[in-house]
């Protein structure tokens, strides 16, 4: 097990670099650099500025310098702990992301606790009573999200609640709390502003979950261990959830991986339409804006999470299926 | 046999042949016959199937289905609800076809709205195959005929209501089905090819091939999208038209989206090439390339249908996630996800909630295609029914 | 100080170059009655101050009130009554680089207009002189203002603002045109601490620091505290920034002077820096910027009370137009309007009572929310030549259904007009405004036919005289105003004359790069600054100046040829070259004076004339929404219609810091 | 409950068993009528084709066939240990009743023991599950007994072998891991579906003894599904020799192999390659394939393969049970129409 986690530790070195490299290759590829799209919202504005000015900002900046000179400065920087300076936001990208990266976690978090709350009782419910009228409705309604564009019903969900409830709209506090010190006033706060996201941001994921859970337990149900178990005299919930559900749970266990960071990124666009103080908004105006490094911090830890992620699935899939385990 | 005789369901009896009567025609039907056979069964499927056919016919005749013109604006009837179908006059009394009151609109002083009141002194009946607005048939050939409508030119029938420029809705639903069911289908066929051959590569040779393969699966997926779709959005020449750019982003969507299927792909290889029949095929000397392409891929073809049913629904929202980033197709291309993208505003959701009815189209379209996949995966599952 | 040397509006030394009230129409000629002169109210005996100052003050963490204000503090009378002190205001804006209403209301000026726009009167400074010939411009400074962090304001920080910063070659190459006059910089001297003396190569009536004077451009940065970040300081500047993580000085003093586009008191890059604003930026994330009150501030109401009197404002940053919208309606905002879109007047009318505000409308101020221009200089030789032609645009101008595009977008609201200048200047003239702006298919397609547009294709396009469909493109921006929706109409009513044309949203840097090569067919923006002292002040370079600006910069060939002297660039046609000169030739007059008029009614003929421009619906309103607890925003029962000015450069208009929160 | 009346030495009554499957194709008989009985510390061998119902039989003994409860006809009648005679067929499928039967009176072991245990829980895990399922003693002691029961199907090293995972067991293993977890809580009967089929010889002889030794030291009941008639020679007393869902004939083991009666138990034992066959000498395999369980033929079951078959006869009805000699019954007209006597309501 040691050695299986280790090996896997080691992957992720390489696995990082190289991904590293693509984020910052990513993040080039559009024609032109901040300088470019900062000078043109300057322009857009009615202030002319010129070439000259232009070439000695790019040199200010640092813009100027070959690809691979950038990323090598960039690289050695953040070994070293510093991620550079937003242009956009001229703060360091450290302080930016990290007043922001509790929140999505947070927010991450809750609706993977939904999501899973929800879509496994339900899968194992579809699965056991397959076909029955149960099962089509929770089906068709986990179609239903899966079809329903999160952004529209981000939309409608927040005018519904401003509408019918008066509630603040958009964010995560009201605005009396927002810089108050945190307190239990605030906590319900902050909680009665959670759900409209974490609903939203569960939606799509509840369906999809859904549906690998009533698969992969209708793949195990009719397993000739599930006899065993019912020829030993088990009652049959008890039975379902030890062995089936709890063989159907590794195919589930190895979405983690991609669930952590999906959940963060995946929630761009919600988090735009609700205005969430979350990384997911701040990313799409750096990449927009070209803030190079502020999206390739981003970027960056959006893809170790995404590492970190994959080897936290395949340890607890070691963990939970001796067969990986042992062999 | 042997190995599912004894699992206690019904597969138990699943004849490996016999005799005479209906059920030898069910074992010698080829093996597409034996899929339709089995879908045809699951009855829920089979309306999905009608459903999808039927968007894929009303997408062929759009021009002709619609009953205007998708671009004809109109300044009086901007934002104007979804027009009242009557079967009783103002008087009372009762008509058996359907019939609408003209309309006319006056701007609210305070509000600056538009309101909108019938004019009750004329009927104008519903009916088939009217003339209207000129079209060309697939650009080809000019007709005016349309499916329905109102006889009199003046009045107008806005089913679905009409949008900020007083476009009937319907018109731009219908001509939307055209793109939001086509469009997205190179990219999947693209994706499944790609992941047909990685998959079954991967999974039949295993070993170190595999693991290479897996990395590589792993590290396309650890790629954030929605950057990976900015930068290369921005990166596409930019004379291209909106058609052209979303069609290339279909077909980046693919690149990255081909690793699902090619996991789905390996898992069935690896456990096939264990299988009696492809031993028998290698023992034979058979050669690898036909291993896989005449043996293998045939053997979890079904999960390709369905997968492929499954994934023109995931094309149809990506489509509606890259036109709120702006990267999908834009005006003056008609898609859903165009229409979705215009109603995402406050003025759509508080005062013309009719304009979410393409969100309805998507999810429609969505059930329909998924429903129409579980049916096609159950029934081209030899394992399952 | 040398006060005989200052000069000043009163004691009789009064000549018609003098900082006056020159009232761009009506008073025009009644020069000599300085306007605040007219307007100085008597200046309170003592001054009273804000609890929580107080308080600080008990402390000695301050000195008193009396103290940190001028001998003179400015004397403002306030909207509708003497408010109250305490309280927050709440705001909202897109992102920190983007204004917002209540940043706006940060900026300070030496001078600040009136609300309506029409007077100027002193602030920072108390007054300005031209010599006879306009070469020279003598500048007094109020005495005693001091920077939020007690040290005073003195002329010296113009000058490192100017020598230091703006003029300074490592910082900026090419000076900005704003800050030359020809192409020459200004000349500087300074007379006493209070007193600044700025000389010019030539006549330079329209001098841009008083003309610009309450724009964002505020020509002044604290040089006290900025000096530790400049070489010409501190030697060691560039090993602190680059220990403090910058790539170069340049970058770090930048940061540290809050910017680098004019626009201060963003408070994001530093908020350490001292401003003169009624609010210092106390603290800032990317969530929202935290404003507190300046116990500085140089302003006093009436009755002696120091300005403002709310103490604090938040400014929260909102990811979308839609959630900033819906925030403004369900009353979570003090004030909003500049992002609040007239297309939702409907719910903001509605949602008054549940919300608790109050809405207004204002002038967007825009001669034209939308206008459209071509590129005269397009590669293709047949489109360049086509998108010369006057009659080319003039018939697509007769072809816009105008109405329609008012009724649908701008709800009935706006007014269908050709780009020029506002109707509230002094010299306007309606026919600049109805100039080819009707709509008449026939004459349209006439016009067409006429310039050898006659032949058409099978589908009903009209051929290009090399035989070649006509197809282009009408390319936009998708912000600031509903350019999407009135594009979309205009191409659907230029389909109707027989063109192949689509509406395309560009990204900006792609279309601004667009514009640099040339490459454009038809381009479409708002033209703004279009009141007439901004207009005077700046529109040689502006929209509707030869050439264009921002989006719709429809040559900048031509405009290189002109700043080079005809070296590069390509020469412009004489329409053009005639534009140019009547703009210098009315930057040459003195506002209000006769030949003002003349050369102003000869730019606007000019302008009409060429059509470089193409207006669709202008001076359309603007809804804004102040909260009913909320006073002294407008005043009461009076149907101005100027909010913040921000699409004329002319900030503060409202005078914010007397603002207050009813209890 | 109802009549069912049994001989004291009698532990299971299976009376004219009826059961299938609902599916789309249509309606499966998997046990059409199937008649036999279990004796106290007897092993029966069930034989048959694949397909026959002969698993499906001893699943529906215990109720988890999978059937509906609608399909289900006869008599399933049970001596309990308590003495208390049950129709088990009378109770519901997943009630307590039938519950406290499984794995305590009746246990299964199955052909696989690989995909029979749970891949993800050690052996251990679901021994003691299985003796907590029914007494009430702590987990220590519980753990106590799987061990004691593991030496008992001689596991070597079963203190050490508990906390395996099946995967890393050899196939004998897991079978007497399988044995040991079915035996745990000494039920009466053990059913025991193809045991050794998945086995090589070897292991297959070891695990036939030890079912058999276990039998005796326990006092239980066997009854052996099979298709191989070498297993029942082996291991059983009496022998039912079943054919699309029906017994056939049913007799002691003597006299079936020295005196087949049905052409079907015939042919089987036909087909049994002798020793010291000769080379060339052809195999004698079972004329044709079973029928479609969909489409069973009318009359007996076995006429479209059978040698003997009598036009006119065998295609029209069902041949009765005929008892041909103490013990030896045939559902054959060769022999007979069937007793008058017997209790057939089909």
């Amino acid at each position: 097990m040691a050695g299986y986690v280790l090996q896997r530790l080691l992957l992720v070195i390489p696995t990082v670099f190289v991904i590293s490299i693509i984020t910052f290759v990513i993040i080039q590829l559009p024609p032109g650099d901040f300088l470019t799209s900062y000078i043109a919202t300057l322009e857009s504005g009615g202030q002319v500025v010129d070439q000259a000015q232009i070439d000695a900002l790019r040199a200010q900046y640092g813009l100027g310098e070959p690809v691979y000179v950038q990323y090598w400065k960039w690289v050695v920087g953040v070994l070293s702990g510093d991620f550079g300076h937003s242009f956009q936001w001229k703060r360091p990208v450290v302080d930016l992301i990290g007043e922001r990266m509790a929140l999505t976690i947070a927010l991450s978090v809750a609706s993977l606790l939904l999501v899973w709350a929800i879509s496994l009782p339900i899968g194992i419910y579809s699965a056991v009573r397959q076909y029955s009228p149960g099962d089509y409705f929770f089906t068709f309604i986990s179609f239903v999200g899966l079809g329903v564009p999160n952004f529209l019903f981000a939309l409608v969900l927040m005018w519904w609640a401003y509408s019918q409830f008066g509630m603040s709209v958009g964010g995560l506090f009201s605005p009396q709390y927002a810089d108050a010190p945190w307190s239990l006033a605030k906590v319900l706060d902050f909680l009665s502003h959670l759900w409209i996201p974490a609903a939203v941001l569960a939606i799509g994921g509840i369906a999809g979950l859904i549906r690998i859970m009533r698969a992969n337990l209708l793949d195990e149900l009719p397993k000739l261990y599930v006899t065993t178990a019912r020829a030993k005299g088990m009652g049959e919930t008890s039975l379902v959830l030890k062995y089936p559900v709890r063989v159907a749970l590794n195919p589930f266990v190895s979405t983690i991986g991609w669930t952590l960071p999906g959940l963060v990124s995946g929630s761009i666009i919600v988090s735009v339409v609700l205005n969430l103080p979350t990384t997911g908004p701040m990313l799409l105006t750096a990449l927009q804006s070209q803030d190079m490094y502020l999206a390739g911090a981003i970027l960056l830890m959006l893809s170790i999470l995404t590492v970190i992620g994959t080897l936290i699935s395949d340890v607890l899939l070691a963990w939970l299926d001796p067969r990986i385990r042992f062999n | 046999m042997t190995t599912t005789s004894e699992t206690g369901t019904p597969e138990a009896f699943q004849p490996a042949d016999n005799g005479a009567g209906k059920a030898a025609s069910y074992a010698a039907a080829s093996e597409w016959r034996l899929m339709w056979y089995k879908f045809s069964r699951h009855r829920l499927a089979v309306i999905c199937g009608i459903i999808v056919l039927l968007l894929y016919v009303v997408a062929a005749f759009v021009e002709f289905v619609a009953p205007y013109d998708p671009e004809a604006q109109n300044p009086a009837s901007a934002y104007q609800a979804p027009t009242r179908i009557h079967f009783v006059d103002a008087d009372g009394q009762f008509h058996l076809r359907p019939f609408v009151y003209g309309t006319s609109s006056q701007r609210n002083l305070d509000t600056f709205e538009l309101e909108f009141v019938e004019d009750t002194s004329a009927r104008h009946h519903l009916s088939l195959f009217v003339q209207g607005d000129d079209y060309r048939l697939w650009g080809l050939f000019p007709s005016n005929l349309h499916l329905f409508g109102v006889e009199d030119a003046d009045a107008r029938v806005y089913l679905l209501g009409a949008d900020r420029q007083g476009r009937d809705l319907l018109s731009r639903i219908i001509h939307g089905t055209r793109l939001s069911m086509s469009i997205g289908l190179a990219g999947v066929v693209m994706s499944f090819f790609i992941g047909i051959v990685v998959g079954g590569v991967s999974g039949y040779f295993g070993g170190t091939i595999d693991i290479v393969t897996q990395r590589i699966i792993e590290f396309v997926r650890s790629m954030p999208t929605i950057p990976l779709w900015l930068g290369l959005a921005a990166a596409l020449p930019s004379n291209w038209s909106v058609m052209q750019v979303y069609f290339a982003i279909t077909v980046i969507l693919s690149l990255i989206g081909w690793t699902g299927l090619a996991q789905v792909v390996r898992g069935r290889a690896l456990a096939l090439r264990e299988e009696d029949f492809i031993m028998a095929a290698r023992l034979c000397g058979t050669s690898r390339t036909r291993i896989i392409f005449k043996h293998m891929v045939p053997s979890f073809m079904s999960h390709i249908i369905a997968a492929l049913t499954l994934a023109v629904p995931e094309m149809i929202i990506a489509e509606t996630a890259l036109s709120f980033l702006g990267l999908g197709l834009r005006y003056p291309a008609i898609s859903w996800g165009v229409l979705l993208q215009e109603a995402q505003n406050l003025r759509s959701v508080a005062l013309a909630p009719w304009l979410l009815a393409p969100g309805a189209m998507v999810v429609i379209a969505v059930l329909a295609l998924n429903f129409l996949g579980d049916g096609l995966r159950d029934a081209a599952d030899p394992y399952r029914r | 100080m040398n006060k005989d040397k200052q000069p000043s509006m009163s004691r009789g030394r009064m000549t018609r170059r003098h900082f006056t009230a020159l009232l761009s129409g009506s008073v025009v000629g009644t020069f000599g009655l300085p306007a605040f002169v007219t307007k100085v109210l008597a200046q309170p005996t003592s001054y009273n101050e804000a609890p929580m100052l107080a308080e600080r003050v008990s402390r000695g963490e301050l000195p008193p009130v009396a103290e940190r204000l001028p001998a003179e503090p400015l004397v403002v009378q306030p909207t509708n009554e003497i408010g109250v002190y305490g309280g927050r205001l709440a705001g909202a804006g897109m992102a920190p680089e983007t204004t917002n209403d209540l940043q706006i209301g940060q900026a300070t000026g030496l001078f600040r207009f009136s609300n309506d726009l029409r007077e100027i009167h002193p602030d920072l400074a108390t007054g300005y002189e031209f010599n006879d010939d306009f070469t020279e411009c003598v500048i007094s400074l109020r005495q005693g203002v001091k920077w939020s962090d007690g040290e005073p304001f003195t002329v010296d920080d113009i000058i490192f603002f100017f020598e230091d910063w703006k003029y300074n070659k490592d910082l900026y190459p090419a000076t900005q045109a704003v800050w030359l006059l020809g192409g020459d910089r200004f000349g500087i001297v300074k007379v006493d601490d209070h007193t600044i003396r700025f000389t010019f190569p030539q006549p330079y009536p329209s001098f841009s620091v008083i003309h610009f004077s309450g724009a964002p451009t505020e020509p002044y940065r604290p040089a006290h505290y900025l000096r530790q970040f400049h070489p010409k300081y501190n030697p060691d500047v560039e090993a602190e920034a680059a220990a403090a993580g910058f790539n170069s000085w340049q970058a770090y003093f930048t940061q540290m002077a809050d910017g680098d586009s004019d626009s201060p008191h963003y408070g994001v890059s530093n908020s350490d820096m001292p401003v003169l604003s009624p609010w210092i930026p106390v603290s800032g994330d990317s969530q929202r910027q935290q404003y507190e009150r300046n116990p500085y501030y140089f302003k006093v109401d009436t009755e002696g009370n120091q300005l403002p009197y709310v103490d604090y404002m938040t400014v929260e940053y909102t990811s979308n137009a839609e959630v900033m919208n819906l925030k403004a309606v369900s009353g979570e905002l003090s004030v909003a309007g500049l992002d609040i879109q007239l297309l939702n007047y409907p719910i903001i009318r509605r949602g008054e009572e549940a919300g608790g505000y109050t809405t207004k409308l204002v002038y967007s101020e825009r001669g034209s929310d939308v206008c459209i221009a071509f590129n005269p200089l397009h590669p293709d030789p047949v489109l360049a030549e086509l998108y010369s032609n006057v009659r080319f645009r003039q018939a697509l101008s007769l072809g816009i259904n105008r109405t329609e595009i008012n009724e649908l977008v701008f709800l009935g609201q706006g007014t269908p007009r050709q780009a020029t200048i506002n109707e509230t200047a002094s010299f306007f003239d309606p026919k600049w405004a109805s100039h080819y702006a009707e709509f008449d298919l026939d004459a349209a397609n006439a016009l067409l036919d006429e310039i050898g547009l006659d032949q058409r294709n099978g589908e009903g396009v009209r051929l290009r005289p090399d035989g070649q469909p006509l197809i282009f493109q009408l390319e936009y921006l998708p912000q600031e105003g509903p350019k999407k929706e009135v594009c979309e109409l205009v191409v659907k009513h230029w389909q109707e004359l027989g063109l192949q044309v689509d509406a395309a949203a560009r990204e900006r840097g792609y279309l601004i790069q667009r514009l640099d090569a040339q490459e454009q067919h038809a381009t479409a923006w708002h033209v703004d600054r279009v009141l007439e002292r901004p207009a005077y002040a700046y529109s040689l370079d502006g929209k509707l100046g030869p050439g264009g600006n921002s989006i719709v910069r429809y040559a900048r060939e031509w405009q290189n040829w002109f700043n080079s002297g005809g070296e590069r660039g390509v020469e412009p046609p004489q329409d053009a070259k005639d534009l140019r000169d009547a703009y210098i030739a009315w930057q040459k007059t003195e506002l209000g004076s006769p030949e003002y008029e003349a050369a102003a009614k000869r730019v606007y003929d000019l302008t009409a004339e060429t059509l470089y421009v193409i207006g669709v619906v202008g001076q359309a309103p603007q809804p804004v929404i102040v909260r009913n607890d909320i006073e002294n925003v407008f005043k009461r029962d009076d149907d101005a219609r100027l909010w913040w000015g921000a699409a004329n450069w002319f900030w503060h208009t409202l005078n914010p810091e007397q603002w207050f929160i009813k209890s | 409950m109802t009549d069912q009346a049994m001989p004291a030495d009698m532990l299971l009554d299976v009376r004219d068993l009826r059961t299938g499957f609902a599916l789309r194709e249509g309606y499966v008989r998997a046990v059409d009528g199937a008649s036999f009985h279990v004796r106290r510390g007897e092993t029966i061998g069930v034989v048959g084709e694949s397909g026959c119902g002969k698993s499906i039989t001893a699943r529906t003994i215990l109720r988890i066939a999978g059937t509906s409860d609608d399909s289900l006809a006869g008599k399933v009648i049970f001596r309990r240990s308590s003495g208390e005679v049950t129709d088990l067929l009378e109770l519901p499928h997943s009630g307590r009743e039938i519950r406290r039967i499984r794995g305590a009176e009746i246990a299964m072991i199955f052909q696989e023991p690989m995909t029979a245990f749970s891949p993800v829980h050690t052996i251990g895990n679901q021994i003691i599950e299985a003796i907590r399922l029914h007494q009430s003693i702590s987990k220590e002691e519980a753990r106590t007994a799987a061990v004691d029961m593991l030496r008992r199907v001689e596991m070597s090293s079963a203190e050490k072998r508990i906390d395996a995972y099946p995967h890393q067991l050899s196939g004998g293993m897991r079978q007497r891991a399988m044995i040991a977890m079915a035996l745990v809580c000494r039920p009466q009967l053990l059913l025991a579906d193809e045991p050794t089929t998945a086995l090589d010889v070897t292991t297959q002889a070891q695990i036939l003894g030890l079912i058999r030794q276990l039998k005796d030291d326990l006092g239980m009941s066997v009854m052996m599904i099979t298709h191989d008639l070498g297993v029942v020679a082996e291991t059983a007393q009496t022998v039912a020799v079943m054919y699309l869902g029906k017994v056939v004939e049913m007799a002691d083991v003597k006299s079936l192999f020295r005196d087949p009666k049905h052409p079907y138990t015939r042919a089987l034992l036909a087909s049994i390659p002798k020793l010291g066959r000769r080379a060339g000498e052809p195999l004698h395999p079972v004329k044709g394939m079973v029928p479609s369980p969909f489409n069973r033929p009318i009359g007996c079951p076995f006429h479209t393969r059978c040698p003997s078959a009598m036009p006119g006869i065998c295609e029209k009805s069902m041949p009765g049970k005929t008892t041909v000699a103490g013990g030896h019954t045939v559902s054959c007209f060769l022999f007979g129409e069937g007793d008058k006597a017997e209790e057939q309501s089909a």
